[in-house]
Parts: C-alpha cells; sequence; structure tokens
C-alpha cells in the first residue's frame, strides 16, 4: 500500500510523465478503501504492477541507469531498465524496544515484537503493562491509534478507583466584567520574543504607530509577553487602564492564544475578547531580509486585529451536565468488550442486542489462526458481561427512537417481547452492530450441500461432521463477494480464514488435498507464518485474475453429486481440472442492511460500501464528526477478533473522556442565526456537516443547535440573506479587517 | 391560444366552485397595447378577464411568496414551473397549497425588439395573429413575424412546457432541444479588455431600481445583502464602482438558481443585459455540477452539496 | 491606501484556515522559509467560512491580490468545509474572469499544515502574478479625499 | 419681448454656438441605452423625434448620487469640501411637463427657511429651452394634473415647432438673453403666430383626459380606504415608477467608510423600498406595499398638494410606461377618483 501511494504521488507532482513499475508477489491492500485506492492506481494512474520476483538489480556503465532482472509469474526471465529504483523494505522493532522488554520483563515474539495473545491484543506477558502501536507487530496509523486508545482503556480500568484523586481542586476565576456598552479601550502588547521578532521589525515604530490609532488606551512592548510576569503585567495593566479588549502581537494564535485567553480571563476579561497577531511565524521570521516592508506589514496586521478587537464582544462557554450512562448497540464481541471495559472502569452501561443472546457473528466462529478456543472466549465473555453489575443487558431489541447531543441522548426501545417502550438516558453511544458473511450466489453455494462458506465449513471442522469425514480433495476459492464491481473493498481476513480451514482440517485428516485458489494472499503481519505453514504442509495455492476466475461444474454420475473446478495455472499456463469434494467459498464480509437507519438516527455517516464512517479514516478511527458518538468492530470494516476486540476498547476509552466529566463546556464561537432575516431557505443546514442546523417548521426559520455546531462557518459564508453570523469571526469583523487594508 | 385562454378560464371556474383554491394569479389585459398584466382573482371575481397570449411576459411564480399560507392556483409557463420546483426546494412555498396549471408557452414578444421595428415610434396598438403580430404606429401597421420579435430568453428556451404541474392546458408545445450559451461561448472568446469593456458598458446603464431583483421570483430574502447596512456589504450608490457589485453578487447569488426567464431584463427600464451574467453562471453550474435549475423538484442544489470530484484545477 | 507611492508594493489579502494552511504559514516560519511580505493574512476556521462576498469586498477596498486558502480535500478539519466553498470559488473565479479580471487577482490554494515549504511557493506565485498584471483597479472604490 | 421664430435648418448651429459658455443637455438616441436626457457633445446626437425620454432631466439639478462632504479618519472632524461643479448648463429639448417638475422640486429644495445649497448652486447655472409637445404619447396626461402641452413654468425658453420653424417664446430674462445673443433669430409673423397657435389646440386635443375631480375629497378620507389592499397586489417595489419620475425626490444621506477617509453622500431614494421606513429597531410603519403604495399615491395627491396646492406629478407617463407589471397610475386614479375603471 505505501509503495502505491508514493507511486501515485510521484505521478501527481512530477513535471514530466513517469512510467511507475511495481514489482510484487501480492499486493495486500486489505486496509479501509486501500483497495479503492489500488484500483485508481491502476486504472487512472496507469501504475503498472508486475506480480514477480526480482532477483538482481545491476547498474548500466553507460547510462548509469538500473537494469532490473526478474523472474515473471509465468517463470519466463526478464529484463527491463529503469531510473530509479525504490525498495519497499520491512519493519522491525527497536534495539532498544528489546533492551527494555528485557528490563521490564515482558516476553516478545520470536521476531523481537513484544507478544500479545489474540483475545488481549495489548496486554503483554506482565499484568498491568500494555503494549500498542508498531512495537506489538508491524501495522498501519489506524490500528496504532486504536491499540493506544485500547491501552488507555485497561490502565483506566485499574485506575478508575482513584479518578480524579490527583486533580487539585478547581480554579476559581473573579468574575467576569460586563464590558457591554462600554466604548472599546484597547490594550496593546507587543512581543519582541527576545531577537526572533525585535531582530527583523522596528518594534518603537510599531509601537508608535498603534499609539496613533483609535481606542487603544494602553500600549507595551515586552521582551517576552508570554513570560509568566508579563502575565502579571498584563493583568495589572487590564486593571488600571480599565482595559476591555486585548490585542498581543507576538507569535501564533494556534500555539499561545490559550494562555492568553487564560490571563485575561484571570483578569476578570471574557477570554473572547482577545485577539492575537502573528508578527513572527508569518511575519519576522520569513522577511528576515526585508525589515522595512515586514514592519510595514507587521503595522498592518496589527492594524486589522484592532479593527476586529473594537468589534469583539464577551462570548458565554456553553457548558452541557453530561449522563455518566453509556449505550452500546450490539451485543457480539465488540459491543460486549466496550461495554465490560466502561462498566470494569466504573460506568453504567445499556447493552443492546437484537437478536436473543449475546455472541454475535463469533458464535460462528471456533478457533483463531494460531488455535485458541473462540467459542470459550466468548462464553467467558458473556458471562463477565452479564455478571458485571454495571451492565444492563437488554435483548431483541428494537429501537424506536434516539435524540439528544453529546452528554445527553435519550433513545427509546423495546425489548423481548415486551410491547411497553424503555427509555434510556445516556451521554454517549458506541456503535457495534457487527456484519454478515456474505451468502454466495456464484459457485451453486446455494444448490450443491458441498459447496459451503468458510463458516460453515469452520463448524464442520470443529464439530468433525461426516460431510468432511473422509473427502480426498478440498477446493477453497478467495474473494467471493469482495474486490468486484458490486463491493470493491477487500474482506480482510478471509485470507487467513481459508490458511486457518485448510490447517485445522489437514490436522485432522493429513491425507486430504487442499487447493487454496486465491488473487492475493492477505496475510499480513503474523500471519504470515500460517501462510509459510500452510505451503510447508503442501496445500497448493494456485492464483487467479478475475478476468478468467475459477470455472465450477456440477455433475450428477449415478445420481451421485460430483463438483470440478477447472482453473488456468498461471504458472504452467494451461488448464486443469480438479475433483472436488468440498468446494468451500472465502465469502466476504458486508455491511448490514440497518447500518442506514441507525447512520440517520445518529447523524453519522456510512461510506459507500454501507460500513459506518469514521471522523477520519487515520487519526479518529472510532470517532464520528458528531460528538458523543463512536464505532467499533465490523461496523466499522472487516477485521479480525483481535483488532475488533482492540478497537471496541479503544471506543470505550473515547466515550469514557466525556463519562467522566459532569460537565463538558463546548466554544462560544458558534453560529447564530437572526430570525427576521432567516427566509428558511434551508441552504445552511444543507451544508452543515454537523447537523447542527434545522428548520423550524412553524416559524421556517433555521435554528442552531449549539451543542453540536463546531463553528465553522460553513453556514455563514453560504448565507444570502446574511441572516446567519458566526461569533468569532463575524461578517461585521471581517469587513473591519478588510477596510484597513 | 385563444382554445387554451377559455380552459384555462373554465379550469380556473372549477377550481373556484370546487373551493381548491383561495386565489388565482393569471395574466389580464394590459392598460396598453403588447401588455398584458397580473391579476388576482378570488372565487367572486369573474374569470373572463384572464388571458393567455404572446403578451403575458411576467414571471407569476414571483407572486407566490405573498401567498404563503393561502391555497394558490397559478398559471404557469415553463419557466415559471421550474422556478416552482425551486422554491419547493428552498421551501419558499408549500406543495399543498399550490395548484399549478401548466400552459404550453411559444414564449412571449420582447418591447424592447419592438421599439427598434417602429424606430422608437410609439405603439398604439396590436394584434395577435397565428403567424405573427400586427402592430400599429405612427399611423401606420406592420405584420410583424413572431420569430423576429420574441424574447431572447425565449427563443433558446428548452422547457415551452410546466416541467411538472397539477393541470395541464391544452396539447404540449414540441420541445426541440436548443443550444442556448451560444452567445455566452462568443463572450468568452472575446480578450480580456473587450469583455471588461462590454460588462462596464452595460452595467454603467444601471439606475439601481432593484427592479431586476423585485421582479425575480429566486430574490426573496428578508433583507437583501445589497440593503443591509450592519455591516454595509456594498455601498449604495448609482455609480459603477457600486452598481458593479450588486450585480455581481446578484449574479453569484442566482448560481444554480436561475432558470433564465428572463424578467428582470424584461423588466429593467435601462435595458441592461443582465442575462450576460446570469446565462454564463448558468452555462458554469451546468458543466461544473452537471445541474439543471428546477428541472427536477428533487435534485439538491449546486450549493448545498458538493462531489469529491468536483473541479478544482484553478485551486494550486 | 498609499496610492501616489513611488514604488509600488502589492497587497494581497490571505484568508488562510486555521486547520491547515495558517499552520503551514506557521511551519513555514518555524523553517525560516522566506517569502514576499505582500500578504495580509486574515484568519478563519475553516476556508468554508470564506463568503465569495469577502474577496470581492476586499477587491473594492483596494487588494491588489486575493488568496484563499484550504485544507487539501478530504482533509477538512470541519470534513467538508473545502469541499462547499470548492464549489462556491469555482463559480466565483470563472465569473470574475468572464467580466475581465485577471485570473492572477484572486487565487486559491490548499496548503496542509505539514506544507511549509507550499506555503511560502504559493505566496511568491501569488505575489508575481500580481506585479505581473500590476495595481488593481477595475473593482476598486476610492473615497474622496480632497484631491 | 415679442415672440421669435428659428427656422429648423439653423437650430444646430444655434446649439452649436452655445458649446463655448455652456454644458448642453438634450434628448438623444443613445443605441444602448435607448431615449435618453443626457450631456451632449456635439448636436449631432440631439434628437428631438423623442422629447419624451426614458429618464426624466431632474438629475441634472438633483442627481442620483451627491457627495456632500468628505472627512478624515485621523484628524478629529477634519472635514473636506466636495467638488461642486459651477459649469453652466443648458438643458435643450426639454419638455414642458419635465420643466413643470423643476418649479415644483424648487418648493421641496428651496423653501425659504431651509434651502439646498447643492440644489440652488445647479438650478441657478442652468438655462432650459423647452419645446412644446407638438406629439404627445398615449400615456401622456399632463392635462390632469394641471399642465399643458405648451405649459411654460419652469422654462427660460419655450419653442413651438410650426413645421419649417420652430416660434421661440422667451419666459424669463435669462432666456430673452440668450436669443437676444444669437442671430438667427428674428420676429415672429402674424403667419407663425398663428401656425403656433394651431399646434398648439392639436396638441392639447392629443392628450387624453379623465376626471379626477373626485381624487381630493376621497384621499382627505381615504387613509383606510379596502381599494388599498387591491392596488398593490400585483406592484413588485421597484424603484422604476421613483427614479423615472421628474418630481419623486426623495434621498437618503450615509457615510461611506474607507480606511482614512469618508463620504457623506446623498443617493435618490424611494419610497417603494421597505428600506425606506425601516427602523433602526428593525420596525417598519410601512411593513408592506399596501402602505407604500398608498404612501406614494397620497404624497404626490394629497400631502403634498396640501402644502403647495399642486400635484406632485406632471403627468409625463412615465411610470406607466416602464412600470414591469402595468401597473398604470391612470387607472389608480380613476378607481380612486371613484371613476370606476380600474382593473388593478
Amino acid at each position: 500500500m505505501y509503495a502505491i501511494k508514493e507511486a501515485v504521488i510521484a505521478k501527481e507532482h512530477s513535471e514530466t510523465p513517469l512510467d511507475i513499475t511495481i514489482f510484487n508477489m501480492d499486493i495486500r491492500t486489505y486496509g479501509k478503501e486501500f483497495e479503492k485506492y489500488y484500483e485508481r492506481a491502476k486504472q487512472e494512474h496507469n501504475i503498472r504492477f508486475l506480480r514477480s520476483k526480482v532477483y538482481g538489480i545491476e547498474e548500466i556503465d553507460t547510462t548509469g541507469n538500473l537494469n532490473v532482472k526478474y523472474a515473471n509469474i509465468a517463470g519466463e526471465i526478464k529484463e527491463e531498465e529503469f531510473d530509479i529504483v525504490v525498495l519497499s523494505v520491512g519493519l522491525k522493532p527497536e534495539s532498544s524496544a528489546v533492551s527494555l522488554a528485557e528490563r521490564i520483563g515482558i516476553s516478545l515474539n520470536k521476531y523481537n515484537f513484544c507478544e500479545t495473545t489474540p483475545f488481549y491484543p495489548v496486554h503483554t506477558s506482565k499484568p498491568g503493562i500494555y503494549v500498542c502501536g508498531a512495537f506489538q507487530g508491524p501495522k498501519d496509523i489506524p490500528e496504532t491509534v486504536m491499540e493506544a486508545s485500547s491501552a488507555a482503556a485497561h490502565s483506566s480500568a485499574l485506575l478508575s478507583s482513584v479518578r480524579g484523586s490527583l486533580v487539585t481542586d478547581e480554579k476559581e476565576y473573579p468574575k467576569e466584567r460586563v464590558v457591554i456598552g462600554e466604548p472599546p479601550r484597547i490594550g496593546v502588547f507587543i512581543c519582541h520574543c527576545g531577537i526572533n521578532i525585535g531582530g527583523v521589525l522596528d518594534i518603537a515604530s510599531l509601537k508608535q504607530f498603534v499609539k496613533s490609532l483609535p481606542n487603544v488606551v494602553f500600549t507595551d512592548d515586552n521582551l517576552y509577553t508570554c513570560s509568566s510576569d508579563t502575565q502579571g503585567i498584563i493583568k495589572e495593566m487590564i486593571d488600571e487602564h480599565s482595559i476591555n479588549r486585548v490585542v498581543v502581537a507576538s507569535c501564533s494564535p494556534r500555539t499561545h492564544e490559550p494562555l492568553f485567553q487564560e490571563t485575561i480571563r484571570e483578569a476578570g476579561l471574557n477570554p473572547y475578547l482577545f485577539e492575537m497577531v502573528n508578527i513572527r511565524d508569518q511575519c519576522s521570521w520569513v522577511h528576515m531580509d526585508e525589515p522595512e516592508l515586514a514592519t510595514k506589514k507587521a503595522k498592518d496586521l496589527i492594524d486589522m486585529a484592532i479593527s476586529k478587537a473594537r468589534l469583539l464582544v464577551p462570548l458565554k462557554m456553553v457548558s452541557l451536565t453530561t449522563t455518566p450512562v453509556g449505550l452500546v448497540i450490539g451485543g457480539g464481541i465488540a459491543g460486549m468488550v466496550s461495554a465490560l471495559n466502561l462498566a470494569q472502569q466504573g460506568f453504567e452501561v445499556n447493552l443492546l442486542e437484537k437478536g436473543m443472546s449475546l455472541g454475535g457473528l463469533a458464535k460462528k466462529v471456533y478457533t483463531t489462526l494460531n488455535g485458541e478456543d473462540v467459542q470459550q472466549y466468548v462464553k467467558d465473555l458473556t458471562k463477565s458481561v452479564t455478571d458485571h453489575p454495571l451492565v444492563n443487558v437488554y435483548t431483541r431489541v428494537k429501537i424506536l427512537e434516539s435524540e439528544g447531543y453529546i452528554g445527553n441522548f435519550t433513545t427509546k426501545i423495546t425489548s423481548g417481547s415486551k410491547k411497553d417502550i424503555i427509555e434510556i438516558k445516556h451521554g454517549t453511544v458506541i456503535i457495534a452492530t457487527g456484519a454478515e458473511e456474505y451468502k454466495p450466489e456464484e459457485y451453486f453455494c446455494k444448490k450443491s450441500r458441498n459447496v459451503t462458506t468458510l463458516l460453515d465449513l469452520e463448524s464442520d471442522i470443529a464439530k468433525k461432521s461426516k460431510r468432511i469425514a473422509n473427502v480426498k480433495n478440498v477446493v477453497m476459492i478467495n474473494c467471493v463477494g469482495s474486490r468486484d464491481e458490486e463491493r470493491p473493498y477487500c474482506s480482510r481476513v478471509c485470507c487467513s480464514q481459508s490458511i486457518k480451514c485448510a490447517l485445522n482440517l489437514k490436522t485432522q485428516n493429513p491425507e486430504v488435498n487442499i487447493y487454496i485458489l486465491y488473487r492475493d494472499i492477505r496475510t499480513y503481519g503474523f500471519s504470515e507464518d500460517y501462510y509459510r505453514q500452510a505451503r510447508e504442509e503442501g496445500i497448493i495455492f494456485i492464483q487467479y485474475e478475475p478476468e478468467n476466475p475459477p470455472d465450477v461444474k456440477m455433475d450428477k454420475i449415478q445420481g451421485k453429486e460430483v463438483l470440478t473446478v477447472q482453473l488456468k495455472d498461471p504458472v504452467l499456463g494451461q488448464d486443469f481440472i480438479i475433483d472436488a469434494d468440498i468446494v468451500a467459498l472465502a465469502a466476504g464480509t458486508i455491511p448490514l442492511k440497518t447500518n442506514k437507519d441507525l447512520s440517520q438516527m445518529f447523524k453519522v455517516p456510512l461510506n459507500g460500501d454501507g460500513f459506518f464512517l469514521e471522523a477520519h479514516m487515520k487519526l479518529r478511527p472510532v470517532d464520528f464528526a458528531t460528538d458523543g458518538v463512536f464505532v467499533c468492530g465490523l461496523a466499522h470494516n472487516p477485521k479480525s477478533i483481535s483488532e475488533t476486540i482492540v478497537q471496541a476498547n479503544a471506543a470505550a476509552s473515547r466515550a469514557s473522556i466525556i463519562l467522566s466529566k459532569e460537565i463538558v463546556e463546548l466554544e462560544g464561537t458558534v453560529s447564530i442565526v437572526n430570525k427576521n432575516k432567516c427566509s428558511g431557505c434551508g441552504l445552511c443546514e444543507a451544508v452543515c456537516a454537523f447537523k447542527a442546523i434545522t428548520i423550524d417548521p412553524e416559524e421556517n426559520v433555521a435554528v442552531i443547535n449549539e451543542a453540536l455546531c463546531k463553528g465553522c462557518g460553513a453556514c455563514v459564508a453560504s448565507c444570502r440573506g446574511g441572516a446567519i453570523d458566526l461569533y468569532g469571526f463575524s461578517n461585521k469583523q471581517i469587513f473591519s479587517m478588510l477596510k484597513t487594508i | 391560444m385563444e382554445t387554451n385562454e377559455n380552459e384555462i378560464r373554465l379550469t380556473v371556474k372549477k377550481l373556484f366552485d370546487e373551493d381548491k383554491i383561495d386565489i388565482l394569479i393569471g395574466y389580464s389585459p394590459g392598460t396598453l397595447p403588447l401588455r398584458t398584466s397580473p391579476v388576482f382573482l378570488r372565487k367572486e371575481d369573474d374569470v373572463e378577464v384572464l388571458v393567455w397570449n404572446s403578451f403575458c411576459e411576467n414571471t407569476l411564480s414571483n407572486y407566490l411568496k405573498n401567498y404563503k399560507d393561502k391555497r394558490v392556483g397559478i398559471v404557469a409557463k415553463g419557466c415559471d414551473s421550474r422556478l416552482i420546483n425551486l422554491l419547493l426546494l428552498e421551501s419558499q412555498v408549500k406543495k399543498e397549497n399550490l395548484v399549478v396549471i401548466g400552459v404550453p408557452c411559444r414564449g412571449v414578444i420582447d418591447r424592447k425588439k419592438i421599439d427598434k421595428i417602429t424606430g422608437g415610434m410609439e405603439v398604439t396598438g396590436s394584434e395577435e395573429k397565428e403567424d405573427g403580430i400586427l402592430i400599429f404606429f405612427d399611423g401606420t401597421d406592420k405584420k410583424v413575424t413572431k420569430a423576429d420579435i420574441l424574447h431572447d430568453s425565449c427563443m433558446i428556451c428548452n422547457y415551452k412546457n410546466a416541467v411538472s404541474s397539477d393541470i395541464f392546458i391544452g396539447e404540449k408545445e414540441k420541445e426541440e432541444k436548443v443550444d442556448p450559451y451560444n452567445k455566452i461561448r462568443e463572450m468568452e472568446e472575446n480578450s480580456t479588455d473587450e469583455r471588461w469593456n462590454y460588462f462596464n458598458k452595460e452595467i454603467e446603464k444601471c439606475i439601481r431600481c432593484y427592479a431586476c431583483r423585485n421582479v425575480c421570483p429566486m430574490c426573496y430574502c428578508q433583507e437583501c445583502f445589497v440593503d443591509c447596512t450592519d455591516p454595509e456589504w456594498f455601498g449604495k450608490t448609482a455609480e459603477i464602482k457600486d452598481t458593479k457589485m450588486f450585480h455581481i453578487v446578484r449574479a453569484y447569488h442566482m448560481a444554480g438558481r436561475c432558470v433564465d426567464c428572463g424578467a428582470c431584463v424584461k423588466a429593467c427600464p435601462m435595458d441592461v443585459d443582465l442575462r450576460f451574467l446570469t446565462k454564463k453562471i448558468e452555462k458554469d453550474v451546468l458543466e461544473f455540477f452537471a445541474y439543471e435549475a428546477g428541472v427536477k423538484d428533487d435534485e439538491p442544489p449546486p450549493f448545498t452539496t458538493f462531489k469529491p470530484e468536483d473541479p478544482q484545477e484553478f485551486i494550486r | 491606501m498609499e496610492d501616489n507611492k513611488a514604488e509600488w508594493e502589492p497587497k494581497i489579502v490571505a484568508f488562510l484556515c486555521n486547520w491547515c494552511s495558517y499552520a503551514g504559514a506557521d511551519l513555514a516560519g518555524v523553517s525560516r522559509i522566506q517569502y514576499p511580505p505582500n500578504t495580509r493574512t486574515i484568519r478563519v476556521p475553516c476556508s468554508g467560512r470564506v463568503n465569495p462576498l469577502f474577496i470581492l469586498k476586499a477587491l473594492q477596498n483596494g487588494a491588489d491580490g486575493v488568496l484563499v486558502s484550504g485544507c487539501h480535500p478530504g482533509d477538512c478539519h470541519y470534513l467538508s468545509g473545502n469541499y462547499v466553498a470548492r464549489r462556491k470559488f469555482a463559480i466565483l473565479k470563472s465569473l470574475l474572469k468572464y467580466i475581465g479580471i485577471e485570473e492572477e487577482r484572486v487565487q486559491f490554494s490548499w496548503v496542509s499544515a505539514a506544507e511549509g515549504g507550499k506555503f511560502a511557493e504559493v505566496v511568491n506565485e501569488v505575489t508575481k502574478g500580481v506585479r505581473r498584471i500590476g495595481k488593481a483597479t477595475k473593482l476598486v472604490k476610492e473615497i474622496y479625499n480632497g484631491n | 419681448m415679442e415672440e421669435q421664430v428659428i427656422e429648423k435648418k439653423d437650430i444646430k448651429s444655434w446649439i452649436e454656438g452655445l458649446f463655448a459658455d455652456y454644458e448642453v443637455y438634450a434628448p438623444v438616441l443613445d443605441e444602448k441605452k435607448g431615449k435618453v436626457y443626457k450631456k451632449v457633445e456635439s448636436t449631432e446626437d440631439i434628437n428631438l423625434e423623442f422629447l419624451n425620454s426614458k429618464n426624466s432631466p431632474k438629475d441634472i439639478y438633483f442627481p442620483q448620487t451627491e457627495r456632500l462632504f468628505s472627512f478624515s479618519r485621523k484628524d478629529e472632524m477634519g472635514l473636506i469640501p466636495p467638488h461642486m461643479d459651477d459649469k453652466k448648463k443648458i438643458v435643450f429639448g426639454i419638455r414642458p411637463c419635465d420643466a413643470m417638475a423643476f418649479t415644483m422640486l424648487d418648493k421641496v429644495f428651496v423653501s425659504g427657511e431651509n434651502n439646498d445649497f447643492y440644489f440652488i448652486k445647479r438650478s441657478e447655472n442652468t438655462l432650459t429651452i423647452g419645446i412644446g409637445c407638438i406629439k404627445p404619447d398615449s400615456t401622456c396626461f399632463c392635462k390632469v394634473v394641471g399642465g399643458e402641452p405648451s405649459s411654460e413654468e419652469g422654462l427660460d425658453i419655450l419653442l413651438i415647432d410650426t413645421g419649417k420653424e420652430y416660434v421661440a417664446e422667451p419666459v424669463t430674462d435669462k432666456g430673452k438673453s440668450l436669443i437676444e445673443g444669437s442671430s438667427f433669430f428674428k420676429e415672429a409673423t402674424p403667419e407663425n403666430i398663428r401656425l403656433k397657435e394651431e399646434a398648439i389646440t392639436n396638441a392639447n386635443e392629443k392628450i387624453q383626459e379623465f376626471d379626477i375631480s373626485g381624487l381630493k375629497e376621497r384621499l382627505d378620507r381615504g387613509f383606510d380606504l379596502p381599494v388599498w389592499a387591491k392596488i398593490h397586489e400585483k406592484c413588485v417595489g421597484c424603484g422604476i415608477c421613483t427614479f423615472l419620475c421628474p418630481t419623486c425626490h426623495c434621498f437618503d444621506i450615509l457615510d461611506e467608510e474607507g480606511k482614512e477617509y469618508g463620504e457623506r453622500i446623498r443617493i435618490w431614494d424611494s419610497c417603494q423600498f421597505p428600506l425606506f421606513t425601516k427602523h433602526a429597531s428593525g420596525a417598519n410603519p410601512r411593513p408592506t406595499g399596501k402602505e407604500r403604495m398608498r404612501q406614494r399615491i397620497m404624497h404626490k395627491f394629497k400631502y403634498f398638494v396640501e402644502n403647495n396646492d399642486i400635484f406632485a406629478c406632471v403627468g409625463c407617463g412615465r411610470c406607466v410606461k416602464y412600470c414591469p407589471v402595468n401597473l398604470d397610475i391612470r387607472e389608480v386614479l380613476k378607481s380612486l377618483a371613484g371613476d370606476g375603471g380600474g382593473k388593478s
């Protein structure tokens, strides 16, 4: 995947057209949305993918170019010349990590990555020590982030009894001074930042200029305005000159605004009566050779800031009390794990399951790839969930409706056969509704009893059912209902699934011949071991291209059903036929149809495939744009049990952040509607990504839900009638800045 | 035409008799040659005043905003029906309160073109014939074929019949698709200076009476940006530096909302070529976002939505 | 407005979104990448906050150029603000060109928090472009000040 | 001084001679703007075919946008006077009705105690040479509101087209001296006078009349007439009627602020705009078209009459001709005067 990404970026950025070839064995784009990226790389960017084995690279003396020698899929030896060769290299643990492990006494696996087990993916061998990120094994950003939150979840479970005990008591602010009605009295503080600003800009003339501006009642320059003694001075000056607007000209508001806002708040001013000018990062540092023009720029920037400051108004920070109760939808492994963790953290949790009993899809899975007993795990998990006093389990649940926002949701359900409506008040929602196995139309799956899906085969193996008793030839076909037109995504786990079944079958019955027909083997990370093992144990892997998939025939000979699988062998390049006793299909994982309803109910999006779409693919893998709602497990994307457990704990961890606060304080910079100007055209409602705007049907005007509004201003900029404005970045304020151009 | 006129009257009568509507918005004879005038009928009024002819130039859907909670019947040309769709999309009218009487439209005549024919002489009378208009002026009369005096936006109209209506009057007009953007393409071909000069020459004429805005059904803002004083978006003078801004923004606000009914140009007393701007935006909206205003009543307008693959060549 | 200045220095209003482009500009600073001092930044939460009327107002107030910069598509801190804005800008940009405003006057860019270099480069290019076409006059509204 | 005649062929040469000392405004058939009144650079542009221009010449005295003064943001109250153009002007070919409107505007801007400096400056510098309407439009109704095609009100010179010549009536001393200063004029013969009288009677016959005698009495008790609710119904509330009207004179005064300087500006306003009466509080005593339309009619035909005993309407017919929805003020007057009619 990394290789593909670099290839695409290289093509996009190079002036001259690039020809890029990616030499590969298998393309392992198993991550969310990766498969689509892979397809685009092939179709739109014409990146050439060459399934091959490279065995040599030589420099060509004449050109200095590189000659790549490789064997293609058919085993023919080829050579090709390239300007540049880039190697995709693997990851290995740092030696420091290894020594650390020794010191704290946690065991490593044979590759010196931290040892973990499938059901405890972030637990080290030593209780109380957790692991996350690449030290546990090679992985991508989202997995890393999830593991981090997951580790946090377990830690806070252990520490829940002492939560908050180290918090020094709440800071007291002086009563806020009422400045409404006062003419602006602006105090301006110009920072030298040592020589960072003072070394380039003419601070004296800045100060001179600022003094001349209307409404400026005090101007000062400081060596370091951010220093604690200057904070003291700022507070004094605010009192002494009854300053009601503060402007600081120094560095970037992105780093320092909070500090100064805190300061003026301590001086009894509303923190939003503050404006910052960036005369360092965006002035003195970047115009070092043009001090005069830089000083002129700084003057303009300060002038602009002051003209905005004149119009600053105190903003109220909306604060909401939260209900410290969790709601988890879905009683599979994902749901149970996150419910359990929240309970262990000391929060009441409601766990909703639409089926008769807990367990979900895992009830059909018997072992993990490395042979651990899934059924036992589910049993234990179910027990600890149902036994936990803080978890209320509801089965046969229908969700009728849900309303509210972060910290304050109300959801109405019915449970069991009873008609009466249960109303649950909760502060967060975790969506863990899972997914299901695709029921193939292909390959007579529905017609022949000897064509089956891996899940069914797995239970046959576990139960030693006689269907598989003395079979000779078993054919497994991968990517059935995945990576196709209709479902252009990779189901991620099927490859390991088929290998797992193959190995288990082989142990039961060493005589059996197993053929795995695949497109790419995607046994990522440590699963690769089992791929290797499978090959060693004589399981036959045959690669096929989607253009000519295996052809399964079903005949009856003397009333007995006979299955034959025909396929072109890419290596020998000729067709060959297998008489199969069993054909097992690695059927894809598909999202639930009911996801749509939930996505509307909780105002969270689905991706094109119908799985829930997180707020940020890489950095916020369990969050939604809508605060207080989280996702985990198969509802998010196909994934292994371990990955599900990690994500479930991650979701619990994120939720606990909200649940552990009595009140959530929201930014004051939210949108506001002027009813008299609003025509109720609904444009704002449509552009709001946070569903914070609704049109009041009676008055036909827009209404902002301040709890949901993030203050992006998209609605404001869209409103033709100027009926919406944004606190902190109002039209008037921006206009006043433009006026000083 | 006459037959349709009668059918309109009968239909309206029926609607009143069956108490389907409280008010009917239609056309009545004008007080001047070549003119008709909007009329608002109640149950008690006489439907015989209703007319339907080539002089029905006004865009009646503009009046819907005045009768939000009344049950309104409206005589709708193709352009009006598209505007009604847009007003529905922007929830400015309630479907349940509306009876749209769709009429097949052959286009309305442009008085300003006739003015050219008479060389500025006042037209003292006019008669509509099947194949054209007979006009009287300066003591003489002249027969002009409709094609020569059709309004520009009617000449390139692709929706001669109401795109959606509750009742449709008479036979549907034949609609053969024409390319509406030739003029715009020619303009785009011109040099920057030519375009700038044309723009200025046109805007210069504006006396800022706001007729263009006030006759537009889509200009329903409680307070137009140009009237707003807090903040003052743009200056209020009739000088070109300000009127320029008014017209640029007015056109921009029409993006994906203009059906080229021509109401603004028909109303403009100074003959400002307003379509020069709105038509361009209409073209861009179609080319950039594959959206045609008001043709469907369920298609989200361009600024309410987006596609990841929207054009962005212009962005660094 | 310093009109009767001997050598003219373009003034370019830069609307930068807080989360990407403004951060990118900060990074340019931290990396000490030098670029022309002609921009006057207005920090906005999101490129979606930028009403095209701001751009016109800037031009009317005598800005020689306007730059609007936001997060790359898909990276918007507010999920879709830049997508929504992109449509508006596409229409405005095309309209301005059509009525005869030089294309260099109003420009747009996507600059991420990691692209300090790109930010500097963009400001370079924009400033060059504005210098090439010279002082803005077409939409400028001057206030009579006695001379 | 007796009436004079000037041959049509000489008219242009006469005007030509005036360019030296005057800016000349005259009716023009502009290929883009149409029939308009504007400043002409050469007599070639003048078109006397169409005296009934689209815009009225009122903006020569009362421009749509007027800079009252500028001020500086820096030093306190630093006021900067505007440039006033004190050029001498001639308005040539003005219709009697438009000229009459000037006298009406005088009553507003030159009331004696509060005089409008800007208006007076312009009117003092302006000479008006009118041409009697021998070809009135069907929309003309000057006679209904107390004017006539040959009215001399507000003119310095009145010309009447008698075919080959114009008969010139010097109305004011300004007018006399202008004629005296020119060699193109000669004493009018009795024949000229006869032709003039004939032309005037013809014109008078052409002007349509209708009875509004009931109007005053009706309006006096007419504030709450139900008819107001209907009259305005088709009105879209644009400013065409007021902006093209030669007598409408409402204005707004506002400040335009820049970085260092600001301007105080006077612009035309229209009683038909909602903003016209909107209070800062957001309240509006004339919230709907009904009140605004009533105000326009009441002002022109009641309030102004009470204050100045003339109508604030000269019957030029522009609002009739250019109303985008054919809201015909004549019909409104008829229906109010109880003369029946009134399709609206």
